[in-house]
């Protein structure tokens, strides 16, 4: 490694040069992430508004201010901007681009320039979605066929813009690959990097290999509206559960897109707040691994009731158990990591612990949904919409969340209010619980989801879900502001290792200097040695 | 707990919700066990005054982790062990079945039986036998749903899927359609009768509405589909524009197609445009909307629909009454006992959708031996369900709800239940066990 | 820059190879060769295909000379496309549309079936 | 795709890796790039053999009317620029630009034989009638999304140069080339409708259909399997094509690294990247080969 220049006093990443240019032409992995940052929280607002209207006009039965197209296109919107603009690229291009280099010691990403790419690939992508509002969508965020080649609504630019996005998340998945694998510092071997490289490294090989699939399918879509190609229009000899079947070879593996970093830093904020290791690390990386392997066999248990053959929803209903044990494990390893520890209450820890609360009923509903049997009832029902409310903003949005508190004075250099920050915690705990615990029941009821009106006897619960729903946004802006408002006002200066992590972003200093560390740093154990040894505490 | 699921009404109904109460109490006790040693542990374990205490350096033990791994391993193979046996018997091919075809269309459900029976969102089956309905679908994917049945399966459009039950209850069940298809997806629900067997067999051969259709004018035909058909959805009869053009006035009219020529709307056009719609597409209208009805309507129902279409030319205005059961219906009430009349109106009055007969319970309280109840108001008074409570109860619901229920029930005035219908459904109840 | 370098002498035996692997995979096809496998010509056109991608990813791609963790990304995804296939073709040929007796599944009397000793 | 430190002097680049793991590094990428389009192009081979084994008289058939001749010579074609490629590779490993040049340069101009061949093919069945067309009055539908993407490529083509122009530290250009794109951008909106408008009127009149058929083939009277065939004929070569002139456009990138003859033995990174797609391309093509042209 060359020298470079001695970093001046105080100089960090943020000031080190100064001026918008210097932002959006930065290929510094730590300002990209920032970029990442600000972009997706615009589209999570976005994608809530639409949530937030579509909850008002479910609160009451019968037409309360929306017309069924309008309620469609809000409910496609919600889907389509959450998912592909906000939660796909949302932990891994945001604490993904900013940590890892970090975490295993290089002063950057493998390819710097790819990055930024990357970055200006997904803004097109966004720019392209949003133009794709004027004439809006309704196909729903699986734009199924033959319903979205016969609609008349802009299915083709939102499309394009999925497309687009597809390869702003394959480039950031190979950036990270080729990272890891070249780019660990003297020292840092497989079994000495934190959980949250793993988890960062199972996201980049399915983003990698996973999103090219769905890539080519929506082009395929496009190609046979506007070319008459029938691949997946029956009138045209397609046949649509083909289409289905592309699409969630793609979209399963997605959701551990959007899960597995969150593992990654729970199991990164448990151990430093119990002050003891992360318990059988070596099992919860495996079961990373693990997941992201199955995660590939399992796509037809969304298919189970779409006309596939008897035998193969056998086979995908059995083979969608083995995705279950391996989460089970990294629960057990979480909850066991506390055991014995020395645990203080701090707001990345509570929301670390709402995670183990709010993943627990997320994978045990998520066995209804593997069962063959009971999911022909609960299939395409709220008890669906429900569950996966519960993966992904119980996973991973609060996965983001803690991880933004827990490394908020790395980003910033100064602390947040923590006892603001407790409050917008239990804001979005009770409001989120409220929201979709009502839904639960009404999958239980058999109510079927995407439905602009329903039968009265579905109405109580409805009622509930939207008043949860509004405490749930409060909560969201509430802990957002919070943590803007002490970046940009805040007074108390954050140390180097304000929680005395051992892990190496935290030998840095906070922010981090624009090339990370002034000398490159070793490693000789993994970042979890807290506490005394005693014997038979295991390797 | 968490016992919400709708009455079991098929054979494989307590099969199935045995197994989701067994996966309910396995997630339960797992949840409860994990949170309340992570909650225990955080109390137990807690930094005090600020300071952190010693902590072991206990890294994992590989004991622990093949517990933890295989116990869930085998809970996992034992659920998806009945899962799979459950669902081989809810689609093994079951010999003397009652084969029905249900085609799914954009925003409704046809059913035709195999006498030729043809009804539209509404069928009806006997009970005790099984029954196998054979999906298919004319436009986009749809979704068959019942919930009280425990069945689904989507109705894919260029090909046969197929669902089986077999009823164990008689009542009347509604399904769903659960795979997203557009505008009315909402509203495409389709109501299964079932039957005991002779009065399944009388249903099946009365041919009355056909028989009617077959005696009724071209227009009033017309005007009969045009609802049936879900014309209604998108053609309106004011000359408001809801999403295709509407019929008042149309006949005769200068239409303008997207591909430039213009047609006068006579017969062999409205004939056309109903048959072949994507053909010629008025300006100004979206294209690949309006189904193909070729092969849908016989060459009889075309002339009824254009023969009404003609009538539309605003001469008689025309009052749109959405074709009521009721009316239709071969039972006079008057002249039923008042226990008879009772149900008839428990029946045909919508009180069912809100009110069960078996103690559980929907919108409303259940009317199961409701007669004579005692219990506390929403305003905390309480009350005594008597002749003047249920007569108050029918007339002005607001008045007094009953703790723990929302107010949704619509007033019943005079118009809709005279006192007579209301001292049949008082009698009524009181045989209500 | 440790590295072997190639000499050229393999390439042009690989080159050859390849041509004659192309001028058998056209004479073993019914259409232009005279060999006729029947069922089997997807079979044979596709091991002799695979054969010449294995040629051209070793020799010209120096896979011969890489480590186990570009090996790993460049088997996965063939498995993966495998995979999809095989999720595909699981389904399609197995349907039973309308319900006629599944050969797998055996056929349920209409009388209470003994549902495994539960209720 | 390297990040080797830039030749002239200016900021210091976070050549932040030893030029081994460097190289090591690049080709890893690009053996994942390489796996994205084996899944790209596995889609349409699944597509492909779902519908072969679905419609087997059809697409039999079909595949009757395909010249084998052309495209075994293209095979051959591929066969040979691939063995010129690993050539490339070896003398761009030994420093000798000179070879590297004259390879990379035979190479494009095999990729040009390929796609005359295949463009003498598709003409040929176009003149058949096996031509997808799109719904007849909306042929235009899609001229504004045409006009879109050139639009977006002109911008991207203006930023990526500028982009380099920084890169040499040539700030004159870079603000020229910068400024380009977004008036490019700026004056996309005002010019979509009449451009798309003229565009369509002048190619409309050529390929309005003589009917207004839905989804109608210029081949009617052609059952749709059949048509799905061509479909997927078109699918997958027209996208094995794209990757040709993808393939085409980094061999010349790096004949002109080559005329610069940056390549020694210490530094060979571009030919090596840049050969790993040509060979990708070719193996690819060598599925497709017997795919459509030769099974029965």
């Amino acid at each position: 490694m060359s020298a470079h220049a001695a970093t001046a006093e105080g100089e960090n990443y943020l000031n080190w040069q100064k001026g918008i240019w210097s932002w959006i032409t930065s290929t510094d992995h730590k300002r990209i992430g920032l970029m990442y940052l600000f972009s997706l929280v615009t589209f999570f607002i976005i994608g809530g508004m639409a949530a937030l209207v579509m909850r008002l006009e479910l609160a009451q039965p019968g037409a309360q201010f929306l017309d069924p197209n309008q309620y469609n296109v809000m409910f496609t919107l919600h889907g389509a901007i959450m998912i592909f603009l906000f939660i796909v690229p949302g932990i891994p291009a945001v604490l993904g681009n900013f940590l890892l280099p970090l975490m295993i010691g290089a002063q950057d990403v493998a390819f710097p320039r790819l990055n930024l790419m990357s970055y200006y690939v997904y803004l097109l992508g966004a720019v392209m979605a949003l133009i794709a509002l004027l004439n809006p969508i309704d196909t729903g965020w699986t734009f199924y066929a033959p319903y979205s080649m016969q609609t008349a609504t802009g299915v083709t630019l939102m499309t394009a813009a999925a497309f687009v996005l597809g390869f702003s998340s394959i480039l950031t998945g190979l950036n990270f690959i080729v990272t890891v694998h070249k780019l660990r510092c003297p020292g840092m071997t497989w079994h000495r990097m934190p959980v949250f490289v793993w988890a960062t490294y199972a996201t980049a090989v399915i983003q990698t290999l996973a999103t090219p699939v769905v890539g080519m399918t929506l082009v395929l879509l496009l190609v046979e509206r506007y070319f008459g190609i029938g691949v997946f229009d029956p009138k045209l000899g397609g046949d649509p559960v083909l289409f289905e079947h592309l699409f969630w070879f793609y979209s399963h593996p997605v959701v551990y897109i959007m899960v597995l970093p969150a593992f990654g830093i729970v199991g990164e904020i448990i151990p430093v707040f119990s002050r003891k290791p992360l318990f059988g690390y070596h099992m919860v990386c495996y079961a990373t691994l693990g997941i992201a392997v199955v995660g590939f066999l399992v796509w037809a248990h969304h298919m189970f009731v779409a006309g596939i053959s008897d035998g193969s929803a056998m086979y995908f209903s059995i083979i969608t158990f083995g995705v279950a044990i391996p989460t089970a494990i990294k629960v057990f390893n979480w909850v066991s990591t506390m055991y014995k520890g020395s645990i203080s209450l701090t707001t990345p820890m509570l929301y670390a612990m709402a995670f183990v609360f709010l993943f627990m009923i997320a994978g045990t509903t998520g066995i209804y949904l593997a069962t063959l049997a009971v999911d022909v009832f609960y299939h395409d029902t709220y008890f669906v919409v429900a569950h996966f409310h519960y993966t992904i903003q119980g996973g991973a949005v609060i996965g983001l969340i803690a991880g933004l508190h827990f490394w908020f004075p790395k980003i910033t250099g100064k602390m947040y209010n923590e006892h603001v920050s407790k409050v917008a915690f239990l804001l979005v705990f009770v409001g989120f619980n409220l929201t979709f615990l009502p839904q639960f029941v009404l999958g239980m009821e058999g109510m079927p989801r995407r439905y602009f009106d329903y039968l009265p006897q579905f109405a109580p619960m409805h009622e509930l879900s939207t008043i949860g729903a509004f405490i749930n946004g409060f909560g969201y802006t509430f802990a957002l502001v919070n943590l803007l408002w002490s970046w940009a006002f805040g007074k108390r200066k954050a140390e180097k290792n304000p929680y005395d992590s051992l892990s190496l972003e935290w030998k840095c200093d906070s922010p981090p200097i624009h090339l990370n560390f002034e000398t490159v740093p070793t490693v000789d154990d993994y970042p979890y040695a807290y506490g005394t040894p005693v014997e038979g505490g295991g390797h | 707990m968490f016992r919400y699921l709708p009455e079991q009404a098929s054979e494989v109904a307590p099969r199935i919700d045995w197994l989701h109460n067994l996966i309910t109490d396995i997630s339960v006790f797992f949840t409860v066990v994990i949170c309340g040693a992570m909650l225990y542990f955080a109390f137990r374990y807690r930094k005090r005054d600020g300071v952190d205490h010693e902590t072991p350096q206990i890294r994992g033990s590989n004991l622990l982790e093949v517990i933890w791994t295989v116990v869930p391993t085998i809970i996992c193979c034992y659920i998806a062990y009945y899962g799979v046996m459950i669902y081989k018997d809810m689609v093994a091919f079951k010999k003397d079945a009652v084969v029905i075809n249900a085609v799914g269309r954009q925003w409704a459900w046809d059913f035709e039986y195999e006498n030729g029976k043809k009804t539209n969102n509404e069928f009806a089956v006997p009970v005790g036998k099984p029954v196998k309905l054979i999906l298919s679908s004319t436009d986009v994917l749809h979704s068959f749903f019942i919930p009280a049945m425990r069945v689904k399966k989507d109705a894919v459009p260029g090909m046969f899927t197929s669902l089986s039950f077999t009823p164990v209850k008689t009542g009347e069940y509604t399904s769903f359609c659960t795979e997203y298809c557009g505008k009315d997806h909402s509203a495409m629900l389709a109501t299964l009768k079932v039957l005991p067997e002779a009065e399944y067999e009388r249903w099946l051969n009365d041919r009355t509405d056909e028989l009617l259709a077959a005696a009724m004018s071209p227009v009033e035909l017309g005007k009969k589909l045009y609802a049936e058909k879900g014309c209604n959805a998108c053609h309106s009869l004011d000359g408001a524009k809801i999403i295709g053009p509407s019929f008042l006035k149309l006949y005769g009219q200068e239409r303008e197609c997207e591909s430039g020529n213009t047609f006068t709307a006579d017969e062999e056009y409205l004939r056309d445009s109903i048959l072949n719609p994507r053909h010629e597409i008025v300006k100004g209208y979206p294209a690949q909307l309006m189904p193909v009805f070729e092969g849908q309507l016989d060459e009889r129902e075309v002339k009824g629909l254009v023969a009404f279409i003609r009538s539309l030319d605003g001469s008689a205005p025309v009052v749109e009454e959405v074709a009521q059961e009721e009316e239709v219906a071969v039972v006079d009430p008057s002249t039923l006992s008042p226990e008879e009349r009772g149900k008839w109106i428990y029946e045909n009055k919508l009180c069912i959708t809100c009110h069960t007969l078996d103690g559980s319970r929907l919108v409303g309280p259940s009317f199961k031996n409701a007669y004579g109840r005692q219990g506390k108001l929403a305003d905390g008074s309480d009350y005594e369900a008597n002749d003047e409570y249920i007569t108050e109860s029918l007339r002005n619901p607001g008045a007094k709800v009953v703790e723990g229920y929302a107010p949704a029930m619509p007033p019943y005035g005079a118009g809709q239940l005279s006192d007579d219908d209301i001292a049949g459904l008082i009698a009524w109840m009181k045989t209500v066990k | 820059m440790a590295h072997d370098t190639h000499d050229d002498g393999i390439y042009l035996k690989i080159l050859v190879a390849l041509g004659v692997l192309t001028v058998i995979t056209v004479l073993a096809s019914s259409k232009a060769g005279f060999a006729d496998f029947g069922t089997w010509s997807l079979a044979v056109a596709m091991i002799i295909a695979s054969v010449k991608a294995g040629l051209v990813a070793v020799h010209f791609m120096h896979l011969k000379t890489e480590r186990l963790d570009t090996w790993i990304y460049v088997i996965f995804p063939v498995v993966l496309l495998v995979l999809m296939m095989a999720g595909v073709f699981i389904d399609n040929p197995f349907r039973t549309g309308t319900g006629q007796p599944d050969p797998g599944v055996e056929v349920a009397a209409v009388e209470k079936h003994d549902n495994h000793g539960h209720h | 795709m390297s990040s080797h430190a830039a030749v002239t002097s200016g900021p210091p680049e976070a050549h932040h890796w030893d030029p081994q793991t460097a190289y090591s590094g690049a080709k890893l990428g690009m053996w994942l790039f390489l796996a994205t389009e084996i899944l790209l192009f596995g889609v349409l081979f699944t597509c492909f053999a779902l519908y072969r084994w679905a419609f087997p008289a059809e697409f039999h058939e079909a595949s009757g009317h395909l010249k084998i001749s052309a495209g075994a010579i293209n095979t051959a074609v591929l066969i040979f620029s691939s063995y010129l490629v690993a050539l490339g590779v070896g003398a761009a490993q030994r420093g000798d630009n000179e070879k590297v040049k004259k390879m990379t340069l035979i190479s494009v101009v095999c990729g040009l034989l390929f796609l005359v061949i295949k463009s003498y093919e598709y003409f040929g069945k176009f003149s058949e009638g096996l031509f997808p067309a799109t719904h007849g009055a909306d042929w235009v539908l899609y001229f504004p999304a045409l006009v879109l993407g050139v639009f977006l490529l002109i911008a991207a083509a203006l930023t990526a140069f500028a982009f380099a122009a920084f890169h040499y530290h040539e700030y004159s250009k870079f603000y020229k080339y910068l400024g380009g794109a977004i008036v490019v951008m700026v004056l996309f909106p005002f010019l979509v409708s009449p451009l798309a408008d003229l565009l369509s009127s002048i190619i409309g009149s050529v390929a309005t259909l003589p009917e207004h058929t839905h989804y109608a083939w210029r081949g009617d009277g052609l059952t749709q399997s059949y048509k799905m065939y061509f479909g997927l004929y078109y699918a997958m070569t027209g996208l094995h094509a794209l990757h040709v002139i993808l393939g085409m456009g980094i061999l010349f990138w790096v004949y002109l690294l080559a005329r610069r003859n940056r390549f020694s033995s210490e530094y060979f990174t571009p030919m090596e990247i840049g050969g790993l797609y040509w060979h990708l391309v070719d193996l690819i093509w060598i599925y497709l080969f017997p795919l459509l042209y030769l099974i029965d």
